[in-house]
């Protein structure tokens, strides 16, 4: 087992691998930007070390200072997170060649699914369905019209080194995909250094549904169960949760198997996800990107399946076999996660960085907080502005929500603006309890507005 | 927020107390409290001494409020512009690049950090005397972690 | 933020100094102390009002505390014993035991305060004038709630 | 099912209750003394009246104002929590005649296994193993000489009345037992109006096992495993888990029987827990007393069974018949419960009420947290000094364990000492590891000077 980690990260999910540690008896090595002085995460660490000023490419996304530190403390690993360092196949080559294990996949795994055309194609090829377009990167406008003619509008132009809701447009006919295809092309190249762009088509209403998946250095590869991250704004995710209410048992049987197949095509090592594309008028569903990395809402999955991810990232790394099959999965019950941001709901979600005055988080059966906040905590404007995922496990998704509502209820955020009183609208809306909604949900009910609730 | 309790307190100690009035304000919150003494004709004498204010620092979260005066004897901070190793000489064989007592200039080096087998200098970057080490050689230092207090010319 | 804790710490420190007065400023931050400089001579001319404690109320939870002076016209409460329903009259065809303005003395019944089906009759415990009315008719009153405003004679 | 309930009781059982209320949708009345104006349950309910001094005699335990809230805010049932009115059997009958539902068994029940002679010979009659001992009070002094000398010593005397640890005597020798009956005669006489006392064989070492049942009012009783509660400081329970390690599953099944056997005895209804004395080296055990309540480790069982119980006894008392059987019970890994309490485990465990000022509860996978704290609470000085109720759950019991002591790690508590020093140290004593220990563990290791933690 590895003895002692580096976290290459900060807020709740630093503090989510340092506990892990904890239980594990890994020791916690912590860095922080000089913003982060006063993070929690900083506080819970064995060791803590200011990297660099506040802004993240000066710190949290510094290789040098990264990789001195863990140097110097002697480390065995490093556990980057989401975000900033995760899926940097550069960073992991890095600290193969410093002998310090990354914790994720491997360098080839994260080439092969961070750029997008090749993922598809690395896809296509192991049988995993994918959404019909372009094989491989468009090389001229007539290929481009050709097929979108084939496949039928709209179509969608995606810059293959995209990502997060950028270098992506929609084609309703062929005057719009030449234009889109010119634009997506030079943006793609100032933003990502990388012109490519991919052709597909566009399905309009889906739901986002993902596959855990977890795999060891040995072959082993199983997934636990999906996620329906459907309830997003603007492309964010704000509320998750397992099983997903829009699949029934057959298409999440074979969005499992999907699922492990493409960890297999990679030869995937460690926790990742594959997300879907779930048309539900066809009842079909098509690869959309697989994530190496722990998501945000990795917790909703621990909660029903009862196992760790963290924990069983870090054995992968420490070279243990997977100590469960397929077979030992048990689903229990209903898991949601709801994203508590210092954004204000009634202002178009501003951010609202500043000090927390109050702050007392829900508890009792069945609720989960996941945070690295505390009373007189100052967030910091520089990075990503959530404060805390509340997650909340019942029988039945009806007393997850419900737990979920009392929850919420009782959890004292004051001093900042949260995104607690939107969460309360979405619970109480009935398309949302009905279960029948997709990644146009938001868009379609402007919540805020909607209901009234004091 | 201020409870009704501690405001119950603070009038007790002020009670007990000769001083007569606390404002205290915080973002919108504002508590003044003042002794019902002015009611009587007073000649000031002198106030001769200086008003002292007190420096305030907060120590650290878990620790009360310490009310000090710190006086130190250097003027500028050398910190360091990375995470690394702290040298306070090129090499095991040479000497230091400073001593405590030292004048340096600007252009100065006064120690290496090394940081991914590079061995950075730095500089003083101020004029005056090393009057203080603040960093111990081999240690690792963090960005932005004083190393040497230096009083400027 | 400055705790209530800290702020008693510094006005034993200023009882024991011979500061006079504290301005501290930190971001939204502000607290001052001042004390009741003896430094002078004093003529006392009169203290003739009486000090008012000013009349403290927290709203809720959420809202800041307000400090307010509110001089209410009366000087004692009648609070309730225990937890029932207020009446103001023994039965509805009855009038009011008191009404405002009406004079009572200590053994004076003002009210009656149903529990369990008890009518318990509550007496004015002072010699006064009725100056408000602070529960409603049919009310679901609470031990310790406060019922009548009486200006004592 | 129940519309509107009032909570007669404090702290976090109260919240506890509240939190299970609102997830079902129902309403909540609150109660409170004078000295718990500021407490989280009342803030947390949709109603609070103060109904009396700080006093529990005049409030919390106070059927008069208690009774007038329940009537003149037409409430359907009062929940009592445990402790203050949760055994009183004539505040129950006074809650029939009052025509409100008293979450709790029958009168008769709780008269039955109130009573500690009665419940012995109810048991004996139901086949329930007893410690071998008096049939019924001791009628003479040479009554209780006989029957020491048959069963042998040592023998404890024990007031029928008595609990808590109060009108308990063990004699070694028959001069002992001459004085001991005598004594606790008129102890008990003083303390409960109750004069009689009993006889049984003392077993010195031995754990404390207790199993949950749940019943509903159709004749339906079954079990929801045991707690192991042999961690206790003169008689208070500081520390439970469940599984017991204690026992084998051969003993488990025995004594789930045997609770469920004792539950049906009385006609029990809702929630209740049958304590067992039990024995290792003989591998055998004997019924304790039933307690007619809710317990304070309840939580523990809920974490490996999945079942809510406080929504089982709202459910029971809503007349529903209980939605699982006996097969459906699943045992899910391994949980423990410290009880945080202002107590300065460094001075004799003397009680710190106080202003808590730094208040930050753990979080993350595993941890649950019960209580009605929060920063800037007062804990008043005339209740318990409990805090809060820290539970993980785990998939070994070194997981639990190793969970326990992260979350121990984070919880900030600040401005009262608690005894979180002292469940570090248990957490880390080898015999505590073990798990081969009985209730004499705390008298055996001097827990706060064996080890050294920092």
């Amino acid at each position: 087992m590895l003895k002692k980690i580096l976290i290459a990260n900060r807020g709740e999910i630093a503090v989510r691998i340092i506990r892990a540690c904890k239980e594990l008896g890994i020791k916690t090595v912590a860095i922080f930007s000089e913003a982060d002085r006063d993070a929690l995460h900083v506080q819970l660490a064995d060791e803590a070390y200011c990297i660099g000023p506040a802004s993240s490419k000066e710190s949290y996304l510094n290789f040098t200072p990264i990789m001195s530190v863990a140097n110097l403390t002697a480390v065995d690993a490093i556990h980057p997170g989401y975000g900033f360092l995760a899926e940097n196949a550069d960073f992991a080559e890095l600290c193969a060649k410093c002998k310090i294990t990354f914790i994720g996949p491997s360098v080839y795994a994260i080439q092969k699914m961070g750029t997008k055309d090749v993922a598809r194609e690395t896809m296509r090829q192991a049988g995993v369905p994918i959404v019909p377009g372009s094989e491989g990167i468009i090389e001229s406008e007539a290929q481009a019209i050709a097929l979108a003619a084939e496949i039928g509008y709209p179509v969608i132009i995606k810059a293959t080194a995209g990502g997060g809701g950028k270098g992506i447009r929609v084609a309703r006919d062929q005057e719009e995909l030449i234009k889109s295809i010119n634009v997506t092309q030079q943006e793609a190249e100032k933003a990502f250094g990388n012109p490519g762009v991919y052709l597909e088509k566009f399905i309009e209403d889906f739901s986002h549904v993902e596959i855990q998946v977890l795999a060891d250095n040995f072959g082993n590869v199983i997934h636990l169960g999906e996620r329906d991250c459907s309830v997003q704004r603007r492309l964010q995710k704000l509320i998750e949760e397992t099983p997903s209410p829009a699949i029934n048992s057959t298409i999440r049987k074979e969005m499992g198997n999907a699922a492990v197949k493409a960890a297999q095509a990679v030869n995937y090592s460690g926790a990742g996800t594959v997300e879907f594309i779930f048309d539900k008028k066809d009842q079909s569903f098509y690869f959309m990107e697989m994530n190496t990395r722990i998501q945000v809402e990795h917790p909703v999955t621990e909660m029903v399946t009862g196992i760790d991810l963290i924990k069983e990232q870090i054995k992968v790394a420490s070279h243990e076999t997977l100590a469960i099959n397929q077979d030992d999965i048990q689903f229990n019950g209903w898991s949601i996660e709801c994203r508590v941001n210092a954004e204000d709901p009634f202002k178009q979600f501003m951010p609202t960085p500043g000090q927390i005055e109050l702050y007392l988080p829900p508890g009792g059966l069945g609720v989960r907080v996941d945070s690295a906040a505390y009373p007189g905590y100052r967030i910091p404007p520089y990075y990503d502005s959530m404060i805390a995922k509340l997650i909340t496990h019942g029988k039945t998704r009806e007393e997850a929500i419900e737990r979920m509502k009392r929850a919420l209820s009782e959890f004292f955020i004051e001093g900042v603006s949260t995104t607690i009183p939107f969460h309360q609208r979405v619970l109480e809306h009935d398309v949302f309890l009905s279960g029948d909604f997709n990644t146009k949900f938001l868009e379609l009910h402007s919540i805020m507005k909607d209901a009234t609730i004091d | 927020m201020i409870k009704i309790s501690e405001i119950k307190e603070l009038i007790k100690v002020l009670d007990a107390s000769s001083v007569d009035e606390l404002v205290y304000e915080f973002e919108n919150e504002k508590l003044k409290l003042k002794k019902n003494v002015p009611t009587f004709e007073s000649v000031p004498v002198q106030t001769a001494q200086p008003i002292v204010t007190p420096a305030i620092e907060l120590a650290d979260d878990k620790q009360p409020v310490t009310v000090e005066k710190v006086q130190p004897d250097y003027d500028y901070e050398i910190t360091s512009p990375m995470v690394g190793t702290f040298y306070l000489s090129s090499s095991p064989e040479t000497g230091p690049y400073v001593k405590i007592g030292d004048q340096v200039t600007k252009k100065s080096v006064v120690c290496i950090v090394e940081a991914m087998k590079l061995f950075n200098e730095i500089e003083a970057e101020v004029d005056g005397e090393v009057v203080t080490i603040l960093a111990e050689n081999g240690e690792l230092v963090e960005y932005g972690q004083p190393l040497f207090g230096i009083k400027q010319k």
